[in-house]
C-alpha cells in the first residue's frame, strides 16, 4: 500500500496531532537545536516540509534519526508548534511501515557495552522500531 | 368539498435589521437597485440587542413564515459588544425552536454590513425561497390569527 | 508520609546504587517508598505521536495502583519521571486516550489523572523541605564545588511537568547547598548531552556530553551530579573529561546523611 | 387616541413610479387614528415641509407618518419640520417606501402592497409613541488627564490651548514617562530630552494646567459631563511649594544605594531624590521604604541640610475631590517581565539587557554618561546581538500574543547608534519579520542595514550561554540554513511592552472596557479610535494599543480635540431614546447592569409600600440617561421586562410586527 | 436526622441567633408535605418533620423571608443550595438575615411511584438501609428505595452544598450524571417526532402556572405572562401556539439561570415534563459556550450575560444532527 506524498504527509500530520499552520517561521526551534549541525533538514524546515507536503526527502534523510528528543523545540517555541513531536511523527510514519525498522535487532549487540544502562537500550528500541 | 389550492403561497417575511448596519445594508441593495421579494419587511431596531425572543415568537404567532435578524457583523457592533450577546440568544432560542421540532430553517440570524448591500439582497432571497419551498407555518401558528 | 514507588529498569540492574542510596536515605528522612508490585517499564521515552496509546499503558498500570493505594507515586529516574507524568497529564486532560486507555484497562472506575507524580527531588523540596534536609545531614559536603546536570527530560516541556524554571533552574543547587556543598551554576545544564543516542549515534552523544562537562568544568566543577541514569553513562562514558567524576545525586545524598 | 396624519412622498418618480401613492394614502387613510392623508411630489422640499406643518395645525395632529425614503436620510428632517409646528419631534415615524420598496421592487400592484403594509406598521407604531424630551446635563469645564507621559502632556497641553482646565495624575513623582528614558527617537534620531522636556516646562508654566505628581487617581464616579473623581496625593515627605529643587538633599542623603528606577536599575541614587534634572516638578521626594528617618526614626540629614525648610516627614497621603467633564487615560505601558525567557540568560548575566535599559546605557545622562559599557564589567562591547520579538507574538502563554510594534525601529535605531558612534563593533540584528511601515520607516532601517553595515539575520536566537565573560548566542539563520555561535559582548533584548499594571483597576473605575491583553478598547476600531465606549472617557497613546511617539502624540491631540468638542458644550443633549427601568417590576438581578456596554445602569436599594400597609426594601435598577446609548441589550436580559427602551419599546416593536403579519 | 435538625434549630432559637425555622410539616396526607416557618420551640416539636417525601426546595421563600425582622434558619439539601446561590448572584436574598444549615439528601421518594405499588393509606416513612418502609393504616410495606425515587434524584448531579453556615451531617461531591440522556434521545428523534412528542405534552398544560411558581429561578416582582404592557399575557392558554409560547419564554427566561433543581416537573399537576426544556437549555450552553452550573459559582457571569468574540454562530443549529 504505497502512499502518495501528500498522503504521507497527511498521515505525518495525523500522527502529530498538531497544525503546523501555527508556525510563523522565526525559526527558533531551529537556533535552540542541540543536533542542528547533524542534521541536513532543520526542525523549522521539518514542520514547514509537512505543512507543504514535501515529505520524500525529508524521510529519506538521516536529519529525523539526529533529533535528541531534548524538547528544546518545544519549550522555546513561540507559537506552540512542537517541532519535535512532528520529527517523531515522521519517524514514526516510517517504521510503521513494514521492513522499515531503523533500528534492526541483528545490530543491537555489538552496540551494547558493560556499563550501558537498560535505558538507553528500552529507549533505542522505542524510538527507532516498531 | 375540497378548497383549491389556486394562489401562489407568498410566505410573509418578518426581517429584524439594526440600523446601525443591516438597516442601512438594506438600503444600500433599494440605492443599487438589487432586486429581493417584496414579501420581506423589514422592521428597524437599534441594535440585534435589542430583539426579544417574544417578538419572534409573536411574529410567528400572528402569521409569519419566517423571520430573519441582521446585525452587525461580529467585533463590529455599533454599540460594541451588542450582537455578541444577540447572537448567543439567537442560538439557543433556535436550538429550542429546533427541540420542539420547529423547522429550524424558519429562523436565521445573518451579519450584513452597511456596505454589504448585495449580501442583504442575495440573504433576502434565499431566504425567501427557502421559506416558499418549507410551505406555510404550521407547527408555530395561532390559528386565531389567521387570515381569512 | 508513604509513596507508591515506581523504581523502572534501569535502577533494578545497572543504576541499583541510584535506587539503593535513596531507599536509605529516605528512611532518615522518615519517607517510606512502597515499590509497585508488578510495575512494567514505562518505555523511556513518552510516546509523542497523538494515537500512540499502547506504550503508555505501562505508565497508566502504575498510576492506577499507585491511585488505588491512594498515594502519590515517588520515581527517582528522570525519564520515568518524564514519562509517567506525561501519560498522567494525557490521562487528565486527552479525552481521546483517556477513552481508549480506559476501555483496553477495564478498571471498574476509570483513571482521569487523579495520581500525583512527584520526582525525588520535589519530594525533597516540596515536602521534606530542604531546610529540613540540611538539619539532617551528618556529614556536610563542606566546599565540594558540585555542578547540577539536569539535561532535558526533568524540565522539560515544563508546561505538562512543573517541575522547575525550565531555563534557569535551582531545585539541585539547592539540594546541594542543602547537603553543604557549593553549587556550580554553568550554562549548558538544562542542554541536552545526547543520551537518546548513546547506542545509536556514539559520535553525536560524544559531542554533546562533552560541551555539558566542558562547560561544567570551566566553571569550577569538582564533580557533576544528575538524576538520570542514561545521562550518568553518557556524561561518564563519553564526556571525555576525565578528571571530572559523575554521579547520581542520591549517592552524594546519603553521603550527607551518613548512611553511605 | 392619536390625531394621526400620513404624508406620502412620489420622490418624484422615484416612488411613483413603482407605487402607486395615491392608492396608498387612501388606503392608510383608512387606518383607526388617521385623520388626514395626503401624497405630494417632493415632502422634503420646502413646500412639501411647510405642507406638513399647515396639516398638524390644521387637523390638531398628534403624530404624523411619513412614507418617503429612508430614515437614514431624512428622518432629521422630519423631526425638525414636526417640531417647528409644534409637535414633538419623537412623534414622527417613517415608512421606508423608496430604498426597501419601490427601488428593489418592479411589479407596481406588489410595490404598492408593501408600502401600504410598511405604511401599517409605523401608523401601528407612532399610536404607542409618547412626546421624548432630549434631556441635558451640565458640562463641567475641566479635564482629567491619567498618566504624564508624552501622551498625556500632549493632550494636556492641547485642552489648555483650548482654554480648558486640565489636571494630570502622574503615579511617579515627575510627569515625562517613558519618553523620558528614551536616549534618540528614530527615525529623525534627535534627542528625546531636547525635544520632549520643553513640552514638560509648557506644562508646568501653563495657568490651566495643573500637576498633581506622586498621585493616583483613587476612584471615579459620575458620567460623562459630570464626572467626580478623587485624587490620592502621596506622602512625598517633601513640601511641594517650598522646595526649590536645588538638590542639597540628595547630595547629603547617606542612603546611597537604592536602586535607580529611572536608569532601570542600572546604578543607585538616595533615599530622597529628583528622578532627573529636568524633571517637573523638580521637587524631591523620599522613598519611604529607604528613608532611614521614616523607617525608625534615626537620621535627619535632609532636614538639616534643607535651606528651604522643606522636609515634613509627617506629610500624610491627601486626598483631593475635583469635578470633571473629560477623562483622558494615558496611562502607557511598560517592558514585559523576562522571567520566562530565561534562554536568553538575562538574569544569568547583567550584559543581556533590554532595550529600555539599553536606551539608558547609550544616554548622555544614563548611568554610564552616554559612553556604552558592559554593565558587567564597565568595559567597551565589541560585539552585540540584538533579538527581536523577546515575548511579542508569543501564543505560547509566556509572552504577548501581539506584535508591540516599535521594536522593530527602535532596534535599527539602536544598531545604527551602535556603529555611528563605535564603528569598532560588530551588529546583529536577529528578525522574524522586519516590520517598518511608517513615514521615513523603511528608509531608516535600509540605512541601518545599508550604511551603518549592522548585520540582519532573519532567525531567532536558541540560547545565550554566558561563557568566560563572553555570551555565547547560539541562533538560526534561516537564509544561510545554518545555526551560528556568536560570541558577544552583550545582548538586547526587545521586550515586548504591555499596559501599565494600573490599566485594570483604572478601566473598572472608569467602566471603560478593555481587551484580553487589558488594552483600552475603542468605541469603534476605525471611526472612533480615541474614544472608550463609556461616554466621556478617551484614550491616548499606548494604553490602548501599541504604538510610537509620532502615533502617540497624533492620538494624543485627536483625543485632545474630542475632549474639547465636548468642553465648549454647555450642556450634552442626549439621545432621548434610552433604557427605562420600571421600578416596580425590577427585581434588582443586575442581569441589564451585566451586559451594559456603557456602565449605564446603577443600582440602589429602595423602599416600597405593599399591598399590606408595610414597606419593603427592594434592589432596583435605575439607567443613567446621559449615559445609555440605546442599545436595548438591557431590555432582553430583564426577564420580567422592567426595563424597555424608549423611541423601540416592546409594545412598539410588536405593534410592528403585528401590522406586518396581519 | 430529623431529631438533630430540631435539636439544632431549638438550640439557635434559644441563643437568638435566629427568630424562625424554615422547616417542612405534613399536609393533610403523610406524603402531603408543606415548606412551613416555624418560630417556637414548640411549634417545631408539633410539627416540623423531615423525611423522605419532604422533596420541596425552600430556597424561594428565602427572598420574602429574608427581608423580614430577624435571622431565619433555613435547611437546604445539596440541590437547594445551588438554588439559594444563584439567587444570591442575582441579589435576590439578603444573606444576612439567613442561617443556612446544609443537609445531605439521598433522594426523595416520589408518592405516585409508591402509589403505583398498590400502597394506600401512607402515614409516615423512613429510610432503612437500601429500601424504605412506608408506614400505612394498614401496617408497614418495605419498598427498594431506588424503585420509588424522583427521576430527579435518580440522575442527582450533586451532593456538595454550595452555600451554608454550618453542615449537618456528612459533605458530598460533585456527581458525574446522566441528566441529559433523555434530552439526547429527543434530540435524536425527526423534528417531526418531537413535534408530536411536545403537543402531546404541552397540550396537556392547564395554565395553573404551578411550575412558574415553584421554581426559583422564576423569582420575578411581575410576571411577563401577568404584565398586560408586555403584550404577551394571558392567563390561560387559548390556542396551542400560547401553550408553546408561554413554556418556551419560561424555560429561556431561566436559561442560564436554572440550577436544574426539577421542581418545575414535579409539581407539575399534568405530568409535562417540563424540566427537559430547562435541560436543554443547559445542555446546549454547556456545549456550545463552556459548562456552566448556575448556582455554583455566586460570582460566575450567567452564559446570557456572557460572550466571546468567537462563540458559535446561531446557523449552528441547522447544522447539527441532520
Amino acid at each position: 500500500m504505497e502512499k502518495n506524498e501528500k498522503e504521507l504527509a497527511q498521515l505525518i500530520q495525523e500522527i502529530s496531532g498538531l497544525n503546523p499552520k501555527k508556525c510563523m517561521k522565526c525559526g527558533k526551534c531551529s537556533g535552540a537545536c542541540p543536533a542542528f549541525h547533524e542534521m541536513e533538514y532543520h526542525p523549522h524546515q521539518f514542520v514547514d516540509m509537512v505543512d507543504r507536503g514535501d515529505v520524500n526527502r525529508l524521510l529519506e534523510s538521516k536529519s529525523i534519526w539526529m533529533c535528541l528528543t531534548c524538547f528544546a523545540c518545544v519549550e522555546r517555541c513561540p507559537r506552540d508548534v512542537k517541532p519535535a513531536n512532528f520529527i517523531e511523527a515522521a519517524r514514526l510514519a516510517l517504521i510503521r511501515q513494514q521492513g522499515c525498522n531503523h533500528l534492526k535487532d541483528e545490530a543491537v549487540p555489538p552496540l551494547l557495552d558493560e556499563e550501558m544502562p537498560q535505558q538507553a537500550i528500552v529507549s533505542a528500541y522505542r524510538k527507532f522500531k516498531k | 368539498m375540497q378548497v383549491e389550492e389556486t394562489k401562489e403561497f407568498k410566505p410573509t417575511i418578518v426581517a429584524f435589521c439594526c440600523n446601525w448596519c443591516s438597516y442601512a445594508g438594506a438600503d444600500l441593495s433599494g440605492t443599487n437597485r438589487l432586486n429581493y421579494p417584496a414579501n420581506v419587511k423589514i422592521i428597524r431596531v437599534p441594535c440585534s440587542c435589542r430583539v426579544n425572543p417574544m417578538f419572534i415568537l409573536r411574529a410567528f404567532q400572528r402569521g409569519a413564515d419566517g423571520v430573519i435578524l441582521c446585525g452587525c457583523h461580529p467585533g463590529d457592533c455599533h454599540y460594541t459588544t451588542g450582537n455578541y450577546y444577540a447572537r448567543r440568544r439567537m442560538t439557543l432560542l433556535f436550538s429550542m425552536l429546533d427541540f420542539l421540532g420547529i423547522e429550524k430553517e424558519r429562523t436565521r440570524v445573518e451579519w450584513v454590513s452597511a456596505a454589504e448591500g448585495a449580501k442583504f439582497a442575495a440573504t433576502m432571497n434565499d431566504f425567501v425561497a427557502t421559506i416558499t419551498k418549507l410551505g406555510e407555518n404550521r407547527r408555530l401558528e395561532d390559528i386565531r390569527c389567521k387570515k381569512q | 508520609m508513604v509513596y507508591s514507588y515506581f523504581p523502572g529498569c534501569t535502577l533494578k540492574n545497572k543504576a541499583s546504587d541510584l535506587d539503593l542510596y535513596a531507599r536509605k536515605s529516605a528512611e532518615v528522612l522518615g519517607i517510606t517508598m512502597e515499590e509497585i508490585e508488578e510495575w512494567q517499564c514505562c518505555g523511556g521515552v513518552y510516546p509523542l505521536g497523538a494515537n500512540e496509546t499502547a506504550p503508555k499503558l505501562a505508565s497508566v498500570r502504575a498510576l492506577v495502583a499507585a491511585k488505588e493505594k491512594g498515594q502519590d507515586l515517588l520515581t527517582l529516574c528522570s525519564a520515568c519521571h518524564h514519562v509517567l507524568k506525561r501519560v498522567n497529564n494525557d490521562m487528565a486532560e486527552n479525552e481521546n486516550i483517556r477513552t481508549k486507555a480506559n476501555n483496553y484497562m477495564q478498571l471498574e472506575v476509570p483513571y482521569a489523572g487523579e495520581t500525583k507524580v512527584v520526582h525525588y527531588l520535589e519530594m525533597l523540596r516540596d515536602v521534606v523541605g530542604f531546610d529540613q534536609l540540611k538539619a539532617k545531614v551528618v556529614n556536610p559536603l563542606k566546599g565540594t564545588k558540585i555542578a547540577a546536570y539536569y539535561g532535558c527530560l526533568l524540565l522539560r516541556p515544563s508546561k505538562v511537568l512543573g517541575f522547575d524554571n525550565p531555563e534557569n533552574p535551582k531545585i539541585m543547587e539547592d539540594f546541594i547547598k542543602a547537603i553543604g556543598a557549593e553549587p556550580v551554576i554553568y550554562p549548558y545544564r538544562n542542554e541536552c548531552c545526547g543520551g537518546y543516542m548513546a547506542m545509536e549515534n556514539k559520535e553525536l552523544a560524544k559531542k554533546k556530553s562533552s560541551t555539558v562537562l566542558q562547560s561544567a568544568k570551566e566553571n569550577g566543577a569538582e564533580c557533576v551530579i544528575t538524576a538520570c541514569p542514561l545521562c550518568m553513562y553518557n556524561l561518564k562514558v563519553n564526556g571525555g573529561v576525565d578528571d571530572l567524576p559523575v554521579y547520581y545525586f542520591t549517592e552524594l545524598l546519603a553521603q550527607a546523611l551518613g548512611v553511605k | 387616541m392619536q390625531r394621526i396624519g400620513v404624508f406620502v412622498c412620489w420622490c418624484g418618480s422615484n416612488i411613483a413610479a413603482t407605487v402607486d401613492v395615491q392608492q396608498v394614502a387612501d388606503e392608510l387613510a383608512k387606518e383607526p387614528g388617521v385623520v388626514y392623508s395626503t401624497n405630494y411630489q417632493y415632502m422634503c422640499s420646502q413646500s412639501g415641509q411647510q405642507m406638513i406643518q399647515e396639516a398638524i395645525k390644521e387637523h390638531h395632529l398628534t403624530g404624523i407618518v411619513i412614507c418617503s425614503c429612508s430614515p437614514r436620510m431624512h428622518e432629521a428632517t422630519f423631526r425638525k419640520t414636526a417640531a417647528a409646528a409644534g409637535l414633538n419631534s419623537y412623534m414622527v415615524e417613517i415608512a421606508n417606501i423608496r430604498e426597501q420598496c419601490s427601488w428593489i421592487h418592479k411589479n407596481k400592484e406588489e410595490a404598492t402592497e408593501k408600502a401600504i403594509i410598511l405604511g401599517r406598521a409605523a401608523i401601528a407604531k407612532v399610536h404607542l409613541n409618547a412626546p421624548l424630551t432630549a434631556g441635558e446635563s451640565p458640562v463641567v469645564k475641566r479635564a482629567l488627564v491619567i498618566g504624564g507621559g508624552i501622551a498625556g502632556i500632549q493632550t494636556a497641553l492641547d485642552i489648555a490651548d483650548a482654554g480648558f482646565e486640565v489636571d494630570i495624575v502622574e503615579k511617579k513623582p515627575t510627569i515625562g514617562g517613558k519618553m523620558a528614558q528614551i536616549d534618540k527617537t528614530f527615525p529623525t534620531l534627535d534627542c528625546a530630552a531636547c525635544i520632549l522636556t520643553p513640552k514638560m516646562v509648557d506644562v508646568a508654566q501653563n495657568e490651566k494646567i495643573h500637576i498633581y505628581s506622586y498621585s493616583e487617581v483613587e476612584s471615579v464616579k459620575g458620567f460623562v459631563g459630570n464626572f467626580t473623581a478623587t485624587i490620592k496625593k502621596k506622602a512625598r515627605y517633601v513640601k511641594e511649594d517650598v522646595c526649590t529643587g536645588c538638590g542639597l538633599c540628595t547630595e547629603k542623603c547617606p542612603m546611597k544605594k537604592v536602586p535607580n528606577e529611572f536608569n532601570q536599575m542600572l546604578d543607585n541614587r538616595t533615599a530622597i531624590y529628583i528622578p532627573f534634572a529636568q524633571a517637573v516638578p523638580k521637587v524631591a521626594t523620599i522613598d519611604p521604604n529607604a528613608c532611614m528617618m521614616l523607617k525608625n526614626g534615626k537620621c535627619g540629614v535632609c532636614s538639616k541640610v534643607c535651606t528651604a525648610g522643606a522636609i515634613d516627614y509627617t506629610q500624610k497621603d491627601e486626598y483631593i475631590e475635583q469635578q470633571y467633564g473629560a477623562i483622558v487615560v494615558a496611562t502607557g505601558f511598560n517592558t514585559i517581565k523576562l522571567d520566562n525567557f530565561d534562554e536568553f540568560a538575562y538574569s544569568q548575566s547583567p550584559d543581556v539587557v533590554t532595550s529600555l535599559e539599553f536606551e539608558r546605557l547609550m544616554n548622555a545622562a544614563g548611568p554610564t554618561g552616554g559612553t556604552l559599557l558592559r554593565p558587567s564589567d564597565h568595559t567597551h562591547p565589541h560585539t552585540l546581538v540584538f533579538v527581536q520579538c523577546v515575548g511579542s507574538r508569543d501564543i505560547s502563554g509566556c509572552g504577548k500574543p501581539y506584535c508591540s510594534k516599535i521594536c522593530c525601529m527602535y532596534t535599527a535605531k539602536h544598531a545604527m547608534l551602535c556603529r555611528e558612534k563605535y564603528p569598532d563593533t560588530e551588529v546583529y540584528v536577529f528578525y522574524i519579520d522586519v516590520r517598518t511601515p511608517g513615514k521615513n520607516f523603511d528608509e531608516f532601517y535600509r540605512r541601518a542595514v545599508e550604511e551603518y553595515g549592522v548585520h540582519y539575520i532573519k532567525g531567532m536566537v536558541g540560547k545565550v550561554a554566558p561563557k568566560d565573560g563572553k555570551l555565547m548566542v547560539q541562533a538560526s539563520d534561516l537564509l544561510a540554513n545554518d545555526q551560528l555561535l556568536i560570541e558577544a559582548d552583550m545582548v538586547v533584548l526587545a521586550t515586548a511592552i504591555e499596559p501599565d499594571e494600573s490599566a485594570r483597576s483604572i478601566a473598572t473605575m472608569l467602566t471603560a472596557s478593555m481587551d484580553t491583553n487589558d488594552f483600552f478598547t475603542e468605541a469603534h476600531p476605525k471611526l472612533r479610535p480615541v474614544e472608550s465606549p463609556t461616554a466621556g472617557i478617551f484614550l491616548s497613546g499606548v494604553c490602548q494599543g501599541p504604538k510610537d511617539i509620532p502615533e502617540t502624540v497624533s492620538q494624543a491631540s485627536a483625543a485632545a480635540a474630542k475632549v474639547i468638542g465636548l468642553l465648549v458644550k454647555d450642556k450634552l443633549t442626549c439621545n432621548p431614546c434610552v433604557a427605562e427601568s420600571n421600578e416596580l417590576m425590577c427585581n434588582g438581578c443586575s442581569a441589564c447592569e451585566k451586559v451594559c456596554p456603557y456602565g449605564a445602569i446603577t443600582y440602589s436599594d429602595k423602599e416600597f409600600r405593599t399591598p399590606y400597609r408595610t414597606t419593603i426594601m427592594r434592589r432596583v435598577a435605575s439607567v443613567n440617561p446621559a449615559v445609555c446609548q440605546g442599545c436595548g441589550a438591557c431590555t432582553v436580559a430583564c426577564p420580567s421586562g422592567a426595563m424597555d427602551l424608549k423611541g423601540f419599546s416592546t409594545r412598539q416593536i410588536m405593534a410592528e410586527v403585528d401590522a406586518i403579519c396581519k | 436526622m430529623q431529631e438533630a435538625m430540631i435539636k439544632r434549630a431549638k438550640e439557635l432559637l434559644a441563643e437568638g441567633t435566629v427568630n424562625r425555622v424554615m422547616g417542612w410539616q405534613a399536609g393533610e396526607f403523610a406524603y402531603d408535605i408543606t415548606p412551613t416557618v416555624f418560630s417556637s420551640a414548640d411549634e417545631l416539636d408539633k410539627a416540623f418533620v423531615y423525611n423522605d417525601f419532604c422533596s420541596a426546595n425552600v430556597s424561594k421563600y428565602m427572598i420574602k423571608e429574608s427581608r423580614k425582622e430577624g435571622k431565619i434558619l433555613c435547611f437546604l439539601k445539596p440541590c437547594d443550595s445551588y438554588s439559594f446561590n444563584q439567587l444570591l448572584a442575582e441579589h435576590r436574598i439578603w444573606r444576612d438575615n439567613v442561617y443556612i444549615i446544609g443537609i445531605p439528601s439521598y433522594g426523595k421518594v416520589d408518592v405516585n411511584k409508591v402509589r403505583a405499588k398498590g400502597v394506600t393509606g401512607i402515614t409516615g416513612i423512613h429510610t432503612d438501609g437500601p429500601n424504605v418502609v412506608v408506614e400505612t393504616i394498614y401496617g408497614s410495606e418495605t419498598m427498594v428505595k431506588m424503585d420509588v425515587m424522583e427521576d430527579r434524584c435518580l440522575c442527582c448531579k450533586s451532593k456538595k452544598h454550595m452555600v451554608y453556615d454550618e453542615l449537618l451531617g456528612e459533605e458530598g461531591e460533585v456527581l458525574q450524571s446522566n441528566r441529559f440522556e433523555q434530552v439526547e434521545a429527543l434530540e435524536n428523534m425527526t423534528p417531526e417526532e418531537r413535534y408530536e412528542f411536545w403537543r402531546s405534552e404541552l397540550s396537556k398544560c392547564i395554565r395553573c402556572n404551578a411550575c412558574r411558581n415553584v421554581c426559583p429561578a422564576c423569582t420575578c416582582e411581575n410576571c411577563v405572562f401577568d404584565n398586560p404592557a408586555s403584550g404577551v399575557a394571558n392567563k390561560a392558554p387559548s390556542s396551542d401556539f400560547e401553550e408553546n409560547m408561554f413554556h418556551i419564554i419560561r424555560a429561556f427566561h431561566v436559561a442560564g439561570r436554572c440550577t436544574d433543581c426539577g421542581e418545575c416537573s414535579r409539581v407539575c399537576p399534568q405530568n409535562i415534563p417540563l424540566h427537559l426544556l430547562n435541560r436543554k437549555f443547559i445542555k446546549d450552553i454547556n456545549e456550545l459556550y463552556g459548562t456552566y452550573q448556575a448556582g455554583e459559582d455566586k460570582d460566575a457571569r450567567g452564559p446570557l450575560t456572557n460572550f466571546t468574540v468567537d462563540d458559535c454562530e446561531p446557523s449552528i443549529v441547522h447544522h447539527r444532527r441532520g
